[in-house]
Order: C-alpha cells, then structure tokens, then sequence
C-alpha cells in the first residue's frame, strides 16, 4: 500500500462524490485535482466544465489553469464566458459545482473575499470569480476545504457566496446548497432540520476530537459517524499522476 | 501601427481601461506599453486581474480596479494587488468587486449599450453591499426580483489576438472569455496580433472583429507572454510561480519593474 | 433515432413547439412529420414564420402563434397565415407579436431560465399595447426606462444542422439565426441533420450544441428543403415563388396537403 | 439611353443617399436592391449588414433573401440574431437603415403589421421583423415606399415602426429617424420645425400636383424643390445586372 497524506484523502473523498455523468463545474486548486480524478477512475463519462468557457473538456493531462490550451482543445464546445454564466451556470445545467473556501460558516455561507472590512481589509482575498452563481445554481455543492479554526469561523467576514445563509434560514436560490463539505479530516453535511454543518463521515486515522478542535464552532457530530474508506492504490496513482501533470493515453 | 502609438493615441491619464483575456491571451505587452508610457490614474477594469495587473498596479498606474477574482492562478496571490489593497502602496486603491456573472454581464450590456444587465445572480452575497454596482431589479410579469449590475463602458479596451488580416480585421480563437463584449463595450480599442495572414483560416469557435470596430492593430508576436496564446504558445509557467517571489517584496518587484525598464509612476 | 419517433416521444398535442432556423436551415422535415401526426392545439414560436407556419396554420396545428415577422421572403404574403388571422379559417389563430430584437431577446432570456430580458426596442410603437409579453422596466442606476420581454420558454425546440458526430453532438453553420438560444430555452429539443461524421471539421462561425442538452437526434438528409443548408442545397426558389399560388386559395393548399400526405387536423 | 420606370428610379434615388463607408443594415426588397446598386456603384466600400448577422457582406449577385449562402460567405463576420440586435443594431454602430413600410404617415411614422384592429384585423401585414429598432437606432433612416394614398395615410391604422411620433413631436430615440423618404415620385423630408414629411424633390417627369394626388394628407411641397437627375446608364445597367441576379467578377 501506498502512503497519503491528509490532503490527498480530501481530494480523493471529493472525487468520490461525482457520478458518473455529472455535469460538474470545476475551479482551480483542489476542484480541478478532484474532478479530474473522478473522471480518471469511477466516472469517466463525468462532463467537466470550466468557467472559461470549456464544455465537456477532456483534458489530457491536469491543467495548470482554467485558461490551458488542452480545455479548448478538448472540449465538445467553447462558449464566451457571459454565455457560460448565463446560458449554463445560471440556467441550471450544472449539476455539481466544486468550491473552495477562505473561511467557511456552520451554515455552508463562504468568504473569498476579505479578512475585516471590505472597504479596508486586513487580508484580500482573491474575490468570489464564478463561486457566487455556482453556488446559487449548481444542483449540489461540494465544497473542499481544509478544517482549521481559522478557516472554519462562527460567522464569515464576508459572505462571498452563499450556503444557507447566516442563520441557516435564508437560502433563496434554485440548486440544493452546499451538500457536502468535504476537508482533511472528514465530511460535513447540513442537519436536515437546521442545516447547520454536522460532521457525518471521518477520514481514516481521524478523531471526532480531532475535528472538533479544527472547528471554529461547538461542532456538532453525527450520532453514527461514517469511516471513509482510504484511497485505494489506483485512486492513489492516478492523483500523483495528475500532480505530476503526467499525460493519460486516451 | 506600432504599439507605442497605439498607447500613446488610445490610452490617457485618467482613463478607464480594459486589458481582457480570460487566463489566456492576456495582453502583457500592451500593459508594459502603457506602464512604460507612464499613464497614471487609470481605472482598471479585468475579470481576472492576473499578474498583468498586479504589475500595473505595484507600478502606480492605477487608482480605481473594477474586478472578480483577483488570484494568481494555481499559485496564489497577488501580493502588489494585496499591497495596495491592505497597506495603499504604492498608493490608495479604490476596489469595486463582481462575481465572474456579473462583470460578465456588466460588458454585455455594455456592448449593447444599455446602462445595466439582469442575471441571477449575488442573491445572499455581502458583494451586494456595493449599491453603485449591483442592484435589483423587479421582473414586470412575474414580480421575482432579479440581480442588476450596471453596465461597464471603459475609455478603452485592449485585447492580443492570434491574427489580423490585410484590412485590420482581427480573429482569435481558443478560449475567448469576454473580450469581444470587452472590444464592442469600449469607446476604443487596440488589439495586439500575433501575426497578419491574407485570409483567416477556418477555425471553430473564433471570434472575428470587424475593422471598423477597432481604433488600432498592432503586430506583437508574443504579445500576450507569460500567458498562452493558442496555436502559439503555452503559458510560461515558470514565470507565474516565480512571480509569487518577485512580487511578494516591494524591493525585489522594484528591481524587476527597472530591469524591464518599466517605471514606478507613483507620486505618493 | 427515427424523426418519426423522435417527433411522436417529444411533442403534444398543446406544447409549446419552436421550430427555428433563421431564413436558413428550416427544419421543413420535423414540420411535416409534426402534421403527419395530427399534432394539434399548438401554440407555435418563430422569428420568422416563412412557409413551414404557412403550410401548419393552413393544415389546423395551430391555436396561437409567436412571431416577428410573418411573410414568404423576397415573394410576399403568406396566405394561410393572413387566411387564418382574417379570415379565422381553418378556425382562429390568436397572435402574440414581437419584434425581432424582441423575440431574440425573449429566446436569449429563456436560454438563461430569467423570466425577462432588458432591450432598447419598442419605444413609440404600437406592439407595446401587448402588455402581457412587452413591458418597461427602470435602470436602477441611471433610472432610464427600457423595454422588457417576457422570456419564451418552448416545451420543446426543433432545428435542421448540417452535421451531427457519433456521440450526438450537433454542428451547425452559415447564418445560425436563433437556433442557440431556442435549444436552450426549450424543455426538450429535436434536432434533424444532414449527416453523422466522425469528426466535425473545422468551421469558423460554427455553434456546436453537446448531446446533453439535445432529446433526439435524427439524420434527414434535405431536410431543409426548400429553404438553404449551407453546404449542402440552396433555396429551391421556384417552390417559394409557387408557393405564393398554391397557397392563395384553400382549396389548391388542401390539394397540395393531401398529395404531400398531410392531413388537415382542425376539426371546426 | 436606356428606358427605366418610375421603381427603377426609386431605388437608384435610395442607392445614391449611401455614403462610401457607410455601415448599412440591409432589409429585402428594394432596400436589398439599393444597398446592393450603391455598393456596386459609388459606393464600392459600404458595409453591407444584414440583421440574419451578416456583417459587412459583399454578395457577388443579389441576395434572394437575408438567409442566401453568399451573405455568410462573404461577411467578414457571421453573428447570431441576438447578437446582431443587441451588440449591433441596438448598440448604434448601423448607419443608415432601410425600411420599406404598408402605410406611412405625414410623421413618419411606419405600418408593417395590420390594416384594422391588431386582434382581429381586416389585412394582415408580415408584422415589424427588425425595423422598430432599426428606426430607432440607426443614424439616419431612409424609407422607400410608393408613394400612394393607400400608402401615404394621415394616420397609419398601427405604429410598427416610430418616426417621429403620431404629432411629430414623440420621438425619443438615439437616431435621427426618417430623414429621407423616397418614393417613386420623388423625396419627402421632415421639417425642421414639425417634422412633418415634405416633398423636397421630384424625379424627372413628376409634378407636385402628381406627388399632392399620390398622397393621403395635404402635401407640403417646399418652396425651392430639387430635380433629382434621371437614373444614369451605369446605374440602370448595373440595376438591371442585380435585378437578373447575374454575378459580378470580384
């Protein structure tokens, strides 16, 4: 058996939860090394789609950024960025929409945007990019995140784009939410009642402990916790080899 | 017509400019130009503002940034942008901030010359604060309230593309984000070409631009380095993860901006 | 898939049906296998009514028709939709009229699921009166008042390409009208095409519709005719001109229908 | 000399007012004609844009219509309708617009879509298709029509099209509206006060008491009319090339 790390068991439990015929949005950083996965191992017939404008895109080996050669040049179809906000991501035809979080809020709400004042940040943050509408439209959510106090916050400073809002109440848009939160340690899912972030699955060699103290929240945990299964050797392989931007025969 | 005096004719103190490419074709040589020309005061309008702009802006040249994701991609941030947002060096920045959707749409209508777009979109966001920008507008059949952003109209756009032909017209092809709504929202435009063909090969997906949309075309082969241009070049992407280093320290982006002979412009 | 299958699994009787193809790339074909089956209680949508709405009003599939503009072009009038609207024959038609920038924009807004669009149209016009699929609406930044239309939003959407791929994906080129944006607004969409090939080829101005957002691919080589498909037939004119005869009178039309094997389905 | 009708004379009177350079959106019938006769003529560098999206087409025989193969072949750029009336003719980049109108009244203003009530009409028209915005936005618009009492109404039954508004004094448009409206007899322009359409020229062999007669309201007929100069051999012969849909070598 091979060795991991806690953020290959993020990446790999990420790349677990496309099916096999997603419609998935994909950003840059870890979304781009999950959804890649998921099409490399159990979903090769995922459709990738990336805000720049790649519909289907089959690339062959990891793209360095949303604007690689290899999205165009794979896609089924290329389309101007207002149309791929308007005429896909806001029409609802994603069906999964992979984020990441700077800090994120026991009701799933997400900052990319800044630490303290928006006018006058302590830290700026890159901006929300195409987060917002993704995670207004798309029909679920995964977001993949690294759980830390720092990161998960008893309120976000700003609310960059929006989980269930700030008392779990106030989500008015048409996809599901942010389902799945998916971090080194485990996953997190909303209560069905008050969609507040309960930890439902741990990583392998993960304490319930462990992810309460990497909470900046009292975290709640799920009565019957779920053990994730660990990378197997092929899902292991095949993410070293997208890292290693090793090229796939196909 | 040489870049230089596309610059100096198009691009004045003051402005508001438009340097697009969506993570590819992104016109770094028309930016150096401009920084090189020492234009001041300028608001910078960019999706993705990018290493491009974080030069722009460690250099001075701007006092206003009309964006949506503000990253170095793949790598991280961007420190000169950063800088002046967090500590205003080299002076004070003035931020106003969109989703992708949104300044997406801030063009189109634009382009369309309608002074605002409607989207779905911002619904529960904090970005919402900035009334200026993003509004609500109340759908006259359904009654269902509906994000507005006002429509972007820079002074001027500039764009690189892979080709013009003989008579100024310019295609580009690959992925091609939002610059003709960019180009076509603008009172001007310049575009920075690869190369010049006697007749556009056939390309699916190409953008082609009319002549008479554009103010000036000049040949810039390269012109859209560190970033791709396809059919040309891939991303340097050497350069992207060692600008992470060069940028983070106001002294060693200093010493970079005088080896490439681009001047600091700031009074402050 | 069989257009014959294709067009009984995906349009009823009382949808909502747009058959597009801006004055090129008619889906005639889709048509006729429509009225073949008795389709009847039709709300029908397209710009530009042509012949192929001509020959479903005269035929009784119609109850209501959205549209910008409805004449046989370069010949005249078209005789079964004006027999219909005056005349109420085979029984009455009712009307839902746009302009052109108005019916695009409608297609545009439902491809997007917005329940409006925002145009600078209509202004001073009598078509405003339709109150019910043209309003106003305020800029919430500069307060100007514009035009607003109600998005249309197809049960089902039918075209003509020229080419599909093995996976079903659609190629279509030349003048691409509307067809984009009608797919897209539609619940369900029957595209007919030319041919089936390996690999599409290079075309710039191509749009490239995936399979996932098509319910039935058909091969029907002509099935534009008589109006183009470029690259493969143009417009067979001498049927647009006899069409103007035919046409004039009912009973030449019916005579017309029943060598053609369609049937007149109103039962007034 | 060639002989020619008073429809002959009609469109080279339109062809003419062309500028060389000017961006032109082309509608069919004699508008098709006109715009093809002035680029084939004087104005070898118009731009021809048909709202079917073809910008700046150089068909080599007349179009039989604004779908023909030869516009999209020859544009410098095909765009989709929407694109063409939001970026294009919305936008304001056309110059002079072509219309052709059922009913036109003293003000302009232009009938296309019914004669009767819109509900239940007694004549059905094709209906407005591109013009309303095209009337609006272009710079200038040129009408050509016949000029008959039929045509030529005190008030048009419907407003398909705003000139200047039923009492002249409505229009609120960026264009400038129907600058020129020419017919078979000669050439109506507003006045500068009212706007009221004016018959400033005559085509050869017309007399004012002939255009007064051909018209539906009392006629203003300017104090200093212009005699429009009889159609030229080059343009009869190059109206006549057009017409027959024979091809130019270019």
């Amino acid at each position: 058996m091979s060795e991991w790390t806690s953020a290959d068991m993020m990446n790999v439990a990420a790349a677990r939860e496309l099916l096999d015929g997603d419609v998935c949005l994909v950003g840059v950083g870890p979304p781009n090394l999950a959804a890649n996965l998921a099409r490399r191992t159990h979903a090769p017939n995922c459709r990738l789609v990336y805000e720049s404008g790649a519909i289907d895109a089959k690339p062959k080996k990891l793209p360095l950024s949303i604007g690689d050669d290899d999205l165009a040049a794979t896609a089924v179809s290329v389309v101007s960025v207002p149309e791929m906000f308007n005429f896909w991501v806001g029409a609802g035809r994603i069906d999964v929409g992979f984020l990441g979080a700077a800090q994120i809020d026991r009701f799933g709400n997400i900052n990319t945007t800044v630490i303290g004042a928006h006018a006058d940040p302590k830290v700026r943050l890159p901006g929300a990019g195409g987060a917002p509408e993704i995670a207004a439209a798309a029909g679920r959510v995964i977001v993949i995140v690294k759980q830390s106090p720092r990161t998960f916050v008893e309120r976000v400073d700003f609310i960059s784009s929006v989980g269930y809002g700030p008392t779990g109440r106030e989500r008015q848009a048409p996809g599901a939410g942010p389902t799945l939160v998916i971090t080194d340690h485990g996953v997190l899912q909303p209560d069905p009642d008050t969609n507040e972030l309960t930890m439902t699955r741990l990583h392998p060699g993960v304490t319930a402990e462990q992810a309460i103290a990497a909470t900046g929240w009292p975290l709640k945990v799920a009565d019957s916790i779920e053990a994730v299964p660990a990378p197997t050797g092929h899902e292991l392989a095949t993410l070293r080899k997208l890292r290693d931007r090793e090229p796939f025969d196909d | 017509m040489p870049l230089a005096e596309a610059i100096a004719a198009h691009v004045h103190d003051g402005d508001t400019v438009a340097l697009e490419g969506f993570t590819h074709l992104i016109p770094f040589a028309a930016a150096h130009e401009i920084a090189r020309q020492g234009r001041r005061h300028l608001t910078l309008v960019r999706m993705t503002p990018d290493l491009i702009y974080d030069q722009l802006i460690g250099l001075g040249c701007a006092d206003e940034i009309v964006f949506s994701y503000g990253g170095n991609p793949g790598v991280g941030s961007l420190h000169r942008l950063r800088d002046a947002v967090e500590n205003h060096w080299p002076h004070r920045l003035v931020v106003h901030e969109h989703s992708h959707a949104g300044l997406a749409n801030a063009y189109s209508a634009g382009a369309a010359r309608l002074p605002f777009a409607v989207l779905r979109g911002y619904r529960g966001t904090d970005l919402e604060e900035q009334r200026d920008i993003i509004s609500r507008v109340t759908c006259p059949f359904t009654g269902e309230e509906l994000a507005a952003v006002k429509a972007v109209n820079p002074d001027v756009a500039v764009i690189h593309a892979q080709l013009a032909d003989r008579d100024g017209n310019v295609m580009l092809w690959g992925i091609t984000g939002v610059q003709r709504e960019a180009v076509l929202a603008a009172k001007r435009a310049i575009v920075t070409v690869e190369e010049v063909v006697d007749e556009f090969p056939e390309r699916t997906g190409a953008v082609i631009l009319p002549n008479w949309v554009l103010s000036a075309v000049s040949v810039v082969p390269n012109g859209a380095w560190p970033s791709y241009a396809a059919g040309y070049s891939v991303r340097d992407n050497d350069f992207y993860q060692q600008w992470d280093a060069v940028s983070r320290d106001r002294e060693s982006f200093l010493a970079w901006a005088a080896e490439n002979d681009l001047k600091e412009t700031s009074d402050v």
